[in-house]
């Protein structure tokens, strides 16, 4: 493999070995923390009604209740708008898609890129302002960590380098695609080691927050 | 090749670049006479769509000059309907197409005749002459 | 119905004549790190772990604890009240723990003394907090596991500290012992209300707590009454009917086992079958969700609140209620270890509705209503009166705009708590307690 | 031509009239993608031009690059061109053979020392020198010995230029571009498989007219044929932003003439001059022709994955491999939990001592 280009690299070793890292990471922190010793309640509920109770609260997470709503609009919306504009342009480019596809092995209609990059920009302009909120804002500075910041460039990386490689800005165009893969797979290596997991863990902890409070009688 | 003709295939294909072009001559023009100097487009240069040379052409249309230069095969010298304009196709011996302008112009210099072709000519003649 | 301001003062002062008075010596520093390590690393389990590993550091949390809300000081949002736990998680138990050690500094005895004051002055536990969370992490039950920490390293203040060792080795709470219950039900016996004592084959047990014998004691002959009148077969145990359980508050988790296990034995000494619990909101919470989990094994009795016990009996027609011909409105404060944490929301307000009470909510009201903010152990710091006033004047805002008659409550901490600072504000809404009016408005 | 006899005097003794040579500087200014403005410079250039000597190697290659152009769709300007230099040594197209070739070469290469042109077409195996050789001579040891007098090297197609197919994976022979062997000499890549016949007289032009080594970019390519990737000019481009695409070569899309990036197209990703320059006359390139661009003017285009594969997949592997680090994954997630629980079961018991 003499000669290599960085974007041979990029699509072939490093793409390996990111989503190698990413599976293996991924698997370690769920199973790692899901397999803990468990603490069995030996209380007697008041309702037990595992699965409504815990789905419920998937659900209901996903929406403030009432009483919060006033308080945190800003976070409300401007989360909901930083993931769907994410996912538009993650999971809805035409290039993406193929990429999924030769992956998992289906695909789906994507949109045009007008609209990609629309929702690239809001996705990036978003996660630059809940950045700043995070610097600014007194509870969310002071909570931070590490790992808080450098998940937000991770992510962000990827963003803005794939907008570059679709406006042509910086580079040549297999330069930024090639930058563009290589945040990717950055992103994918740190993955499992931050934050990002959230993904993966958030249904489960409203899951279990749902049964904890339905045991209870409380629909959390 | 009947069969390859049934084929429908569709060359409605728009660059974009077709209007760009036409202001760039407008502006040459505009240039041109306001003393400053002609102007030479490059066809090839262009990315241009299968069929948008053709209606480039179609929008200049031909105007009152059209002229033939023979020299290493056939240059086409057209005038297009708007004056100042000028198309110019070279060809060669087997008329092919080898290169192809737009120039912007009072006259293409393919057409005066050439110093060093006269002091040819003026050598040819006295040789007549002085025979 | 008023109490007296001296009782305050009284209370207050007996808490204070408690020996010692300063952070008691006895383990070195690194003693005391250690201990709180072994009682997080003992409390993080899979649950745990999710939610550490969920929360996003996103700060609405905040939002919902009215300590934060009522200071604005960023130190007091919930989730950095747990991030001592998170360090020890990150460093002990994660799954990735090699990777986060480095990057993660181990807790000090400087942590944990600074975290004492987020966890006891700015956190009664109300959780609240964990209604907001947008990824469902049970945040509260991470602040708790902090108090338990500082507990085991016995910095918890001291005041809670001397009452929880004067519990754990007198059984008895700022000297209400068994015979102050005794005397107690002397005087309610001259009132009329007859509180069986170490009764032969009762089936029903009634716990109180040190609040209502010393402040309330009309709330033990309410319930005393409703319990009769329902015709329980019930008695009390001079040596096993404190419900207040201050190991628990304290974060010292022997002293609550020691506590809990002296109602748990008790009833199963006694053949119980049902132990109701007075009007207090920590002491349902120990019992009810925590007994069975202190004592490691499943209780052979059912415990329920004063509430459940009333609504039962209106159900099966055992007492019947008289309803208001005057239209009178209250409204009810939701004691959080009873509502949010113990799962009576509606209950309550149905019994003060079958009265025919207009009942009026604050605004916000039911699952998401705020703390009283002396919760927990909260109203008997001095530590925290500063905070747990600004609290009090939050809900003073909220009972005012609901133009109501008087306010409700069914935990004699949260209504101590509400009497200390009308006292302070001279506020003037009737602060009532449900059993007594229950027990007022019982038909013959 | 005679050796003293500039450009100019030899194509005047040729009866080609000012009128002619101002056509064919137009049409070799097109050629060399100089914009129109430059036909006076190339026309003063080119008058006053001395006649370059060429030698030409073809090494491991398919012969495609001197078919390609033999093909150049301007005959008169390229013979016109051809007939300006002195192409001294080229073993396909050369009448002699054998020894009288090879001493034709050598003569040429001491006639002309540290001024003519070394043309290169094909990569040069060096595994085994033997398994290429010319007259007995491996190519290696003629590369060597031809560039050791030159003024600069064209190495024509992306065999030259890369290795190319030669060198594609597993590649056997060992084949390596001239680059790779020659590093004291200015080495002008003219990739493509094969390059664009126009593109390498374009290159012979700018010698020609210029005498100098034109402007090269970072894959040493003159960057006045390979400054802009095949997408950037292409028709089609608007369908790619528009986001239409052909999904199979025979669909709607594919009919319709829509960008063809999900049936592989490379075009993102190459640099040349197809979109503009074309091929056949000009009529058209592979993209016009309704198939993608297979990048065939970029180092290792073989090893980039399939012709038909999207640009945007990678070589990610297999699910097995996949299936196989999330199953380590939960293997020390396990593990790690294990050990974390008897770490929890030592602080209880602690805990209780």
């Amino acid at each position: 493999m003499e000669n290599m280009t960085l974007l041979d690299f990029a699509r072939g070793p490093g793409l390996q070995w990111a989503l190698w890292i990413f599976c293996l990471g991924v698997l370690w922190r769920i199973v790692g923390a899901m397999y803990l010793l468990g603490t069995k309640d030996l209380s007697k509920f008041r309702r037990n009604h595992y699965i409504r109770d815990g789905l419920r609260a998937c659900l209901t997470r996903s929406t403030p209740a009432e009483a919060f709503e006033d308080k945190i609009r800003f976070q409300h919306i401007s989360g909901y708008a930083w993931h769907i504009a994410l996912f538009v342009s993650v999971l809805f480019f035409a290039p993406h898609i193929l990429f999924f596809e030769s992956i998992f092995g289906f695909s789906w209609p994507h949109l045009p890129n007008t609209i990609i990059l629309f929702s690239g920009a809001v996705a990036t302009a978003l996660l630059i302002a809940l950045l700043i909120r995070r610097v600014v804002h007194p509870v969310q500075r002071l909570i931070s960590t590490i790992d808080d910041y450098i998940s937000i460039v991770v992510v962000l990386l990827p963003l803005i380098t794939g907008l570059a490689a679709f406006a042509h800005i910086g580079g040549r165009y297999e330069t930024m695609l090639a930058l563009h893969l290589l945040a990717v797979e950055l992103m994918l290596i740190w993955y499992p080691f931050s934050k990002l997991m959230h993904a993966f863990m958030t249904f489960p902890s409203r899951y279990q927050s749902g049964t904890f409070f339905g045991h209870r009688g409380v629909k959390a | 090749m009947s069969s390859l003709d049934t084929i429908p295939v569709t060359t409605e294909v728009a660059t974009g670049n077709v209007a760009p072009l036409l202001h760039e001559i407008r502006h040459a023009l505009k240039r041109l006479t306001g003393g400053e100097e002609g102007t030479s487009i490059d066809l090839k240069s262009l990315p241009l769509a299968p069929g948008e040379e053709e209606r480039i052409e179609a929008t200049l249309g031909t105007g009152e000059v059209r002229a033939e230069v023979d020299a290493l095969g056939p240059t086409l010298i057209q005038e297009t309907s708007y004056p100042g304009v000028w198309l110019i196709t070279h060809k060669n011996v087997d008329d092919a197409v080898v290169a192809r302008f737009i120039e912007v112009t009072f006259i293409p210099e393919l057409l005066r005749s050439q110093p060093e072709d006269i002091d040819a000519g003026i050598d040819r003649l006295e040789n007549e002459l002085g025979s | 119905m008023n109490v007296e301001s001296t009782s305050v003062h009284e209370l207050e002062a007996a808490i204070e004549n408690l020996e010692p008075t300063v952070e008691r010596l006895g383990l070195s520093d690194e003693e005391r790190v250690a201990r709180a390590k072994r009682a997080f690393l003992r409390k993080l389990d899979g649950r745990k772990a999710v939610d550490l590993d969920t929360c996003l550091h996103c700060g609405m949390c905040a939002e919902a604890c009215p300590f934060y809300e009522t200071t604005q000081d960023e130190r007091y949002a919930p989730v950095h009240k747990y991030r001592l736990l998170r360090r020890v998680y990150r460093r002990q138990l994660s799954p990735m723990r090699f990777l986060y050690r480095p990057f993660t500094p181990d807790i000090t005895i400087d942590d944990l003394r600074e975290w004492r004051h987020y966890v006891f002055d700015a956190c009664t536990g109300c959780a609240r907090c964990d209604m907001i969370c947008p990824m469902g992490v049970n945040i509260s039950s991470l602040i708790r596991i902090v108090r338990e920490g500082i507990g085991a390293a016995d910095l918890m203040p001291p005041r809670l500290q001397r009452m929880k060792d004067e519990q754990q080795q007198k059984n008895s709470i700022v000297g209400v012992d068994g015979q102050r219950l005794r005397q107690e039900i002397a005087k309610l016996n001259e009132q009329g209300v007859t509180v069986p004592i170490d009764k032969d084959g009762a089936d029903t047990m009634l716990l109180t707590t040190v609040t209502e014998l010393r402040m309330f004691p009309s709330q033990l002959g309410a319930c005393a009454s409703i319990l009769t009148k329902a015709g329980a077969n019930w008695t009390m145990y001079p040596d096993a009917f404190e419900a207040a359980n201050i190991g628990y508050v304290a974060g010292d988790t022997a002293a609550m086992r020691v506590a809990t296990k002296r109602i748990v034995d008790k009833a199963k000494e006694k053949g119980i079958k049902t132990v109701v619990v007075g009007e207090t909101g920590h002491g349902y919470q120990t019992l009810r969700w925590l007994g069975a989990n202190t004592v490691g094994e499943r209780l052979p009795f059912d415990v329920v609140s004063i509430i459940e016990f009333i609504q039962q009996a209106q159900a099966d027609g055992r007492i019947a209620l008289k309803k208001q011909d005057n239209g009178a409105s209250v409204t009810y404060l939701d004691p959080c270890r009873l509502s949010r944490k113990g799962g009576l929301i509606e209950q309550p307000r149905e019994i003060l509705k079958s009265m025919g009470f207009d009942v009026r909510e604050t605004e916000p009201t039911g699952r998401e209503n705020y703390c009283c903010g002396g919760g927990c152990g909260e109203y008997v710091l001095s530590t925290g009166s500063e905070l747990r006033h600004r609290v009090f004047e939050l809900k003073k805002n909220q009972f005012d705009d609901t133009e109501a008659d008087g306010v409700v409550t069914a935990c004699a901490s949260c209504r101590f708590n509400l009497h200390v600072g009308a006292d302070k504000t001279n506020w003037q809404m009737p602060i009532k307690s449900l059993v007594e009016t229950v027990a007022a408005n019982m038909a013959d | 031509m005679r050796k003293d006899q500039n450009l100019g005097e030899y194509l005047r003794s040729q009866g080609v009239s000012r009128r002619g040579f101002l056509k064919f500087c137009s049409a070799t200014a097109s050629l060399m993608a100089l914009p129109p403005s430059a036909v006076a410079q190339v026309a003063e250039a080119l008058a006053a031009a001395r006649r370059p000597s060429v030698i030409w190697l073809s090494f491991q290659e398919c012969t495609g690059c001197t078919e390609s152009l033999t093909r150049s769709h301007s005959p008169t300007v390229e013979s016109l061109i051809f007939d300006a230099i002195s192409l001294d040594y080229h073993h396909t197209l050369q009448a002699a053979a054998g020894h009288g070739a090879e001493a034709a070469r050598e003569a040429a290469q001491e006639e002309n020392k540290g001024e003519y042109i070394l043309v290169v077409d094909g990569s040069i195996p060096v595994d085994n020198p033997a398994y290429s050789t010319i007259a007995g001579i491996s190519n290696l040891d003629m590369l060597k010995h031809s560039a050791k007098d030159c003024f600069a090297i064209v190495a024509v197609g992306t065999c030259a230029a890369y290795g190319g197919l030669p060198g594609a994976e597993p590649n056997p022979t060992g084949a390596v571009a001239v680059s790779d062997i020659i590093t004291d000499k200015p080495i002008i890549n003219v990739s493509g498989c094969p390059p664009i016949p126009v593109v390498i007289t374009g290159v012979l032009a700018h010698f020609l007219t210029f005498g100098t080594i034109p402007e090269l970019d970072a894959l040493g390519r003159p960057t006045a044929f390979f400054g802009q990737n095949i997408h950037d000019r292409c028709y089609r481009r608007p369908f790619y932003e528009r986001g239409e695409f052909a999904e199979t070569f025979d669909d709607e899309g594919a009919r319709k003439g829509w960008c063809l990036y999900k049936l592989g197209c490379k075009g993102p990703i190459t640099y040349n001059a197809c979109a503009t320059v074309k091929w056949n006359q000009g009529m058209g390139f592979p993209i016009q022709a309704g198939h993608g661009c297979i990048a065939c003017s970029e180092p290792r285009f073989w090893d980039k994955g399939g012709f038909y594969d999207a640009l945007s997949t990678g070589d990610w592997g297999s699910r097995e491999a996949l299936l196989g680090a999330a199953a380590v994954g939960a293997a020390l997630g396990a593990g790690s939990a294990i050990r974390a629980r008897a770490r929890k079961r030592k602080a209880m018991a602690e805990e209780e001592a």
